[in-house]
């Protein structure tokens, strides 16, 4: 008698060639917070200064860190909402607008329902979120039913979001002055501003969402092969644009940290969230063809664009250089983070 | 308890189900049998409610249903076991069994994985497979998937109050001989709960299993009987609609190869985790068989002479010289010529017409300075279309729009007409109808005359035998016999399969 | 029912229109425009299409700038909707191909105000005006071989603002307000952009008076408030306390810049440039040390009213004088103590400009280096 | 009536019914002097679009075709006063070379195209500013006539531009229809493995595909550098959207295998009528993005063939 049971895959010793890819993108992040001080410590040589390796590291300084939490957490927000997506095997391109316009119609209601978060004006919070959703399911409906590929629905989405941010505002900033809600900025538990702990929240929420909803999981199903999860009775047009709008609200947060962040809101609050967040998810090791990957691999993956963004100034790179380097080194990072032998070919 | 009545089902062109009853009673094990192409797979589309019939009615218990889709069905308690494909492989197995019925884990919109593992658990018992429910599904093996894709479709049991029918489809292709008498054992134990429709192509194992056994041709059911009066060859006699015998495989055309003329020799090749020291020489006029089970290494190797594997060990030589690079391209050079398994994925480029597959692997003979001669490529299409009688409107005709035998006819034309002499065949016949595998195999005879070698790894045991010179059984990977195919003297089923398992 | 009646006029006129070149030949039409550019006898309208051109309208300049287009249209006791608008999204193929089509559809009855977005679109753009006979005054970017008196009357005019000197005056306040010596950070426009670089330079000029002060960075933030926040954040990693002022290219720089210095709980004294309302706010609370108002309001209605008065002849701009055809704009100081006054001025009540003074606020003939 | 049969005919019945509804707003549309010239604008989009036709045809995405067109507008400006017409030849080169990165990143790294060429991009864009010292630089009038003048010339009323956008549409028909390449880019979009499992170097046609896409961008940057007279490291910026809206609205999908350049051309039509009727109709400033944005998901909407989208929808 043949013992079947025996026969699932052995995992295997600690530095399995898997292991290592899945840890790829840590392992690049570690690497580049280390690399960084290193410059720093090779400048100040050079001068003379005394440097103990790390300790006197500017870069490597929790204050630092704060400065990179803040500069990440906005599109941390937009890269989680993208990554259920491209678990899904889709991709959403129309972050630009959707947080546009959240951005703006929150500042209107924020400021016409009186200006502070200590009146009835919080509730401009909850409404940024519905408008996220629906802007999110809007999309999706367009991409489901009318079965246009989702590279082009959410892409003709975005300019659509865009468009629809321009219309209300007529091209005016709103300022967001509100000291409590500033305080997302201004405020600091232990170093870090509670923008940073409210982007944790978050995250939180969504590592919820992947692992212990069936949402989450039906996401991880349809990416993983969406004609079998339709044969096995899955709902795969619900759970499309169910994560779609899923996306949108992450967008909306996204967007709500980016006014809090510069207490501003424009139509030009979404500018540049577009390929930083979709870069941002693929360094983290989520795959574009959908299954693989999850939330953690987009902190980390937001984290490295940010590290890099942050730690080519601190060192000094001239200004040309940047986008090269920023360029060479996410090549390098998905390069490590892909399994090759997991993949027949890549387009 | 079950019935199709007078069910048809029309497609552009094909008329895929002729008014087909179908019953299966209460605790009824019922085989369904029947040529590829024969309106099998429609029907099990149909009842387990991806297809929707034309014609007639399907009823449970004398009450008509309709199913729009396949979850309407197994509300009614309709599963269907799929082939081990069916499983999603970046998800846990307990993910895979409640795929789509979360919901009676979920409260308060959490997963409650902990009650999962356990409902897991208990379908996975019903299985007698014990593995972890939280492990992810690409770590078990084939014969595993199987067992949880029926685990899966139990889930039924607890869900619906009333009677289960559970679709079997070649539940046994990927299993070794002991797993699937375990499987069969299994579904005796169950059919206490649940009615089994059991599709293979194995007879033998239908013969095995089932009460009653349905036999169908060109999409009618040409005869129903019970297992007593059961006998194979009038069963496939009846699939078949003419006699199988050793013309079938075209045995009196198997002529001598030369021994003199090697084409391929292996000398203790080994890929790692595919197999191990494997030598053989194939010469020209030759076919050289590949017997083994599912991941025996079968198809490593012909991947290995064609040039997708480089050995890690050991020397392939073709034609006198020692291969050095394996890529494709070299293989396709060095006139080897490859017919994948997954005709429609890897043989044909659906999308591509006739003329454009057929050059596809000889663009730089039909190209000068990269500029093509599609007058030429017509001209050669066209010889080979009447050829190989490939039926055609027209070789413009886009091939992914082809039946399936006339695909491998395109396949085989591109490399016979671009001269390949050493040529692999994996599953050629695989989903074709009866009379495009003869075309096959007077195709296999016909290379031989023209002294082309030939490594086959067959659909079945039966197919190998019959087309063989020679047959190399592999067991995990490992050389384990090596038998003479000369006509009169070839080996028996029973031979091949005591080294096989 | 007028749009109907509207529509079957529109339709007779064009038949007619139509008509009349294919009698004429098509080729016969193509040479005429192709004589185009006499500089002697330019066509003049009646009733111009009025155009303005620019980047964006998230940016709180363009607005400005729209702003006076619209007054000036209003002066002319039409609507302001008749003033129609291209907006070209950053992009100069966008703005060119724009430009072209209202050139087409208005068959060159067209006064044109317009920033090309980048330096090298300016030529292509005054070459096509000319060519349909429009009449198109720039502003901002433009190449530096390329002149208004060159193109006869077609090319009305161009102004553009000095930013070397304001930009060297701000930063002498800045460096005198950190009391000559520390470290400075300079955060960019777009780099290849001209008052990118012209408010770069006058920084370093005021530098060299200031031989304690030292430049510890420069960097382009695109004229993004975001960006420069984190650019800014990046520079506090770097040089911490070193930095005891920082200079801006624009406003909307210098708001990221003060959020960034914010988060930190930081101090340190800025100046910006271009004086839109929230930064001459800024400018009145004393968080901003000084910005340059360059009254892009009278910049759009006076390039627009250049370009109409010149289409509809009222003045034949070949006989003007050459600081006519290019001209600096005027530039205002905002400080602390004007900040008030000047909002009070500028802002919150919008002088009515007399469109046709066209030169008074002027600056002087533009300088090439 | 077979909608299948007419599936693959709507792009070019949605560029033609957009033309008949803008110049039935607004006749002016219709003057084929003013059309012609809308026409020749749209040229530096159109010849990118072609050359994004390539990467789009085999199933990638090419975003770095907007940042190798800013590097050229540099390098054309840069080298033009010492190689004359010449720095041509060095544009396309600059082009292909970049492109030809991006696929063997793409290719042997196993690096998806949307992160490789947009990461290309950077490097591109790095070296434009670097070449520019982030400067808008122009070209001497005189060396840009002499060398490129001819450009703007036309024959029997055919601007040279359109010639030239003309020659490189016959050239890229030539490629894609007429030679083994071609071919294999065919056999490489629809049916990867079946391409490999006949002995296809398919990793080479997929490089050669991003090659000739970032040759493509670097003749729509020179166009546009000598149209403009001049380069700096923004000069085409806003082209990359446009280009691949272009090339989806034209009918080809991202799945590969379907469409071609041909369809490029139309589509690319499309979206010059598209944006010129944003002027023809006087939508006002404000909702000129929105109105782009909705049209798009129509126009889109009608032209993809989904019979040809192999299985799920993405």
């Amino acid at each position: 008698m043949t013992d079947i049971s025996a026969q699932t895959e052995a995992l295997g010793g600690l530095l399995t060639r898997d292991r290592i890819v899945r840890w790829a993108p840590v392992l690049v992040l570690v690497a580049l917070v280390l690399l960084f001080p290193f410059f720093e410590f090779l400048a100040d040589l050079v001068e003379g200064k005394e440097h103990v390796y790390l300790l006197d590291s500017r870069f490597f300084s929790i204050r630092n860190g704060a400065r990179i939490g803040i500069a990440a957490t906005p599109a941390l927000m937009v890269a989680v909402g993208a990554t259920f997506i491209i678990i899904m095997g889709s991709i959403d391109l129309s972050m630009e607008g959707t947080i546009s316009v959240c951005a703006v119609l929150f500042a209107f209601a924020f400021l016409g329902w009186g200006g502070t978060l200590a009146s009835w004006a919080w509730l401009a919070i909850p409404l940024a979120l519905v408008v996220g959703a629906l802007l999110g399911f809007v999309n999706g409906m367009i991409h489901v039913r009318l079965k246009i590929p989702s590279f082009m629905a959410s892409l003709a989405m975005g300019f659509v979001g865009t468009g629809l941010a321009l219309l209300l505002t007529g091209g005016d900033r709103l300022r967001v002055e509100d000291e409590l809600f500033r305080s997302l900025l201004t405020v600091r538990w232990l170093n870090f501003p509670i923008m940073c702990y409210v982007a944790l929240a978050f995250l939180l929420l969504a590592w919820f969402i992947q692992s212990h909803t069936a949402l989450g999981r039906n996401f991880y199903a349809v990416g993983g092969g969406e004609q079998l999860a339709q044969s096995s009775g899955l709902n795969v047009a619900r759970v499309r644009i169910m994560g779609f709008t899923l996306a949108g609200i992450f967008f909306a947060v996204g967007a709500l940290l980016a006014v809090g962040r510069i207490g501003i809101a424009e139509t030009a609050t979404g500018n540049n969230f577009m390929f930083v967040s979709i870069t941002a998810v693929v360094v983290g090791g989520t795959a574009l063809w959908g299954g693989i990957g999850g939330v953690w691999n987009t902190l980390v993956g937001v984290l490295i664009v940010n590290v890099i963004n942050n730690g080519m100034v601190v060192i000094g790179l001239p200004p040309y250089v940047q986008d090269g380097v920023l360029g060479t080194l996410v090549i390098l990072a998905v390069a490590l983070s892909t399994n090759r032998k997991s993949v027949t070919f890549v387009k | 308890m079950y019935a199709l009545n007078k069910v048809d089902k029309h497609f552009p062109g094909v008329h895929a189900l002729k008014a087909v009853d179908f019953q299966v009673g209460r605790g009824e094990i019922v085989g369904l049998v029947g040529e590829n192409g024969a309106g099998k797979s429609t029907l099990m589309k149909i009842i387990y409610g991806a297809y929707q019939p034309d014609g007639g009615s399907i009823t449970i218990d004398g009450t008509t249903m309709r199913f729009q889709n396949p979850r309407q069905a197994m509300n009614h308690g309709i599963g269907m076991v799929f082939q081990e494909q069916s499983l999603i492989t970046n998800l846990t197995v307990m993910e895979n069994i409640f795929l789509g019925y979360e919901q009676q884990f979920v409260k308060f919109g959490i997963v409650d994985w902990r009650a999962m593992a356990k409902a897991a658990r208990h379908q996975l018992t019903k299985v007698k497979l014990d593995v972890d429910p939280a492990a992810v599904t690409s770590q078990l093996s084939f014969a595993q998937r199987q067992l949880v894709e029926l685990a899966k479709v139990l889930t039924l049991e607890e869900r619906i109050d009333g009677d289960l029918v559970i679709l079997l489809d070649e539940p046994t292709s990927v299993l070794a001989k002991e797993e699937v008498e375990l499987l069969f054992q299994l579904v005796r134990d169950l059919a206490k709960r649940a009615s089994f429709i059991f599709v293979s192509h194995r007879i033998d194992e239908v013969l095995e299993l089932s009460d009653r056994i349905y036999v169908m041709k060109d999409g009618a059911v040409v005869d129903v009987v019970t297992r007593d009066e059961a006998d194979v060859d009038d069963i496939q006699h009846k699939m078949v609609g003419r006699e199988i015998d050793k013309e079938y495989y075209r045995e009196q055309k198997q002529a001598p190869y030369a021994a003199d003329a090697p084409l391929i020799r292996f000398d203790n090749v080994s890929v790692d985790n595919r197999y191990r020291d494997i030598s053989f020489d194939l010469h020209r006029g030759e076919v050289l068989c590949l017997v083994g089970t599912e991941g025996s290494g079968r198809e490593a190797i012909l991947r290995t002479i064609f040039g997708l594997e480089t050995p890690t060990s050991g020397a392939v030589t073709i034609k006198g010289e020692q291969v050095t690079r394996f890529t494709a391209m070299a293989g396709v050079a060095r006139g080897v010529g490859y017919v994948p398994r997954e005709r429609k994925v890897e043989g044909i480029v659906n999308g591509m017409n006739v003329f454009e597959n057929m050059t596809l692997s000889q663009l730089n003979k039909y190209s000068d300075l990269g500029v093509l001669r599609v007058g030429d490529e017509k001209e050669m299409a066209k010889d080979w279309v009447d050829r190989l009688a490939i039926k055609t409107p027209d070789i413009r005709k886009d091939c992914g729009g082809l039946s399936g035998g006339n695909q491998q006819k395109v396949v085989l034309a591109k490399w016979r007409s671009g001269g390949s002499d050493i040529i692999l065949l994996d599953h050629p016949t695989r989903g074709l109808d009866i009379g495009a595998k003869e075309d096959v195999y007077e195709m296999v005879r016909e290379m031989n005359d023209a002294g082309v070698g030939i490594v086959l790894v067959a659909d079945t045991l039966e197919e190998a035998i019959g087309l063989s010179h020679t047959i190399i059984v592999i067991k995990d990977g490992e050389f384990q016999k090596r038998f003479d195919g000369t006509p009169g003297a070839k080996p028996s089923l029973y031979d091949l399969v005591h080294h096989m398992i | 029912m007028s749009f109907i009646k509207k529509f079957i006029e529109q339709e007779t006129v064009s038949r007619r229109n139509f008509l009349l070149a294919s009698a004429y030949g098509i080729s016969g039409a193509a040479a005429m425009r192709m004589f185009g550019p006499s500089p002697v006898q330019a066509a003049t309208y009646a009733d111009p299409t009025i155009a303005w051109s620019y980047r964006n309208r998230t940016n709180p300049y363009w607005n400005e700038i729209v702003s006076g287009g619209e007054a000036f249209v209003e002066s002319l006791g039409k609507q302001k909707e008749f003033l129609t608008h291209l907006i070209n999204e950053g992009s100069s193929e966008k703005s060119l191909a724009d430009v072209k089509a209202l050139l087409a559809k208005t068959n060159g009855e067209l006064a044109l105000a317009i920033d090309t977005n980048d330096a090298p679109n300016a030529r292509p753009v005054v070459e096509a005006c000319v060519e349909a006979g429009a009449y198109v005054s720039t502003l901002w970017n433009k190449t530096d071989d390329l002149h208004p008196w060159d193109f006869g009357d077609n090319y009305v005019s161009h102004m553009t603002w000095s930013d070397e000197g304001p930009a060297e005056r701000t930063a002498r306040i800045l460096l005198d307000a950190i009391g000559g010596k520390g470290g400075v950070v300079h955060l960019g426009g777009i780099a290849s952009n001209n008052p990118a670089i012209e408010r770069l330079d006058g920084l370093k000029n005021a530098l060299k008076d200031y031989p304690d002060v030292e430049l510890l960075d420069a960097q382009p933030a695109d004229w993004d408030t975001q960006k420069a926040a984190q650019i800014m954040a990046s520079f506090i990693t770097r040089y911490g306390d070193e930095i005891t002022g920082v200079h801006c290219a624009n406003d909307t720089i210098g708001y990221g810049v003060l959020e960034a210095l914010r988060a930190e709980g930081m101090d340190v004294p800025i100046v910006t440039y271009d004086g839109n309302p929230q930064a001459v706010d800024l400018v009145a609370e004393g968080k901003i040390l000084a910005t340059v108002f360059t009254n892009p309001h009278w910049g759009g209605g006076i390039t627009a009213s250049l370009a109409y008065h010149a289409a509809v002849g009222h003045f034949k701009p070949s006989d003007e004088p050459n600081e006519h055809r290019e001209f600096y704009g005027p530039t205002i100081f905002v400080t602390p103590d004007d900040a008030r006054e000047f909002k009070t001025n500028y802002l919150e009540n919008v002088p009515t400009y007399d469109w046709q003074d066209f030169w008074g606020p002027s600056n002087g003939q533009i300088m090439y280096k | 009536m077979n909608l299948e049969r007419i599936k693959p005919h709507f792009p070019w019945m949605t560029l033609l019914a957009l033309v008949c509804v803008v110049g039935a707003a607004n006749p002016a549309f219709f003057d084929p002097l003013g059309f012609l010239s809308l026409v020749t604008d749209v040229v530096p989009l159109f010849i990118m679009a072609l050359g994004m036709t390539f990467a789009i045809y085999i199933g990638g995405i090419d975003l770095s075709a907007q940042q190798v067109a800013n590097m050229v507008t540099v390098v054309a400006t840069v080298y033009l006063s010492q190689f004359g017409i010449g720095v041509a030849v060095i544009c396309v080169l600059a082009g292909f070379l970049f492109g030809a990165m991006s696929g063997f990143v793409t290719t042997r790294l196993y690096v998806p195209s949307f992160v490789s060429t947009l990461a290309m991009g950077f490097i591109a864009l790095s070296a434009a500013k670097y070449l520019s010292g982030q400067r808008a630089l122009s070209m001497d009038v005189t060396e840009r006539n002499t060398s490129f003048g001819w450009m703007f010339d036309s024959t029997a009323g055919v601007p040279h531009q359109l010639a030239i956008a003309i020659a490189l549409l016959a050239f890229a028909w030539f490629l894609q229809t007429r030679t083994s390449f071609g071919r294999a880019l065919k056999a490489v979009g629809s049916g990867e493995l079946a391409a490999v499992a006949s002995g296809l170097n398919v990793d080479r046609v997929k490089i050669l595909a991003f090659a000739i896409s970032g040759a493509f961008a670097g003749i729509a940057g020179l166009v546009f550098s000598v149209k403009l007279s001049g380069g700096d490291a923004n000069l085409a910026n806003g082209f990359l959207l446009l280009a691949i809206v272009a090339v989806l609205v034209g009918g080809t999908p991202l799945t590969g295998g379907v469409g071609g350049v041909i369809n490029t051309a139309i589509g690319t039509l499309i979206v010059m009528v598209i944006r010129a009727a944003m002027v023809y109709l006087e939508i006002s400033a404000t909702q000129q993005q929105m109105v782009f944005g909705v049209v798009l998901i129509i126009a889109i909407a009608l032209t993809i063939d989904c019979s040809k989208l192999s299985g799920v929808v993405k």
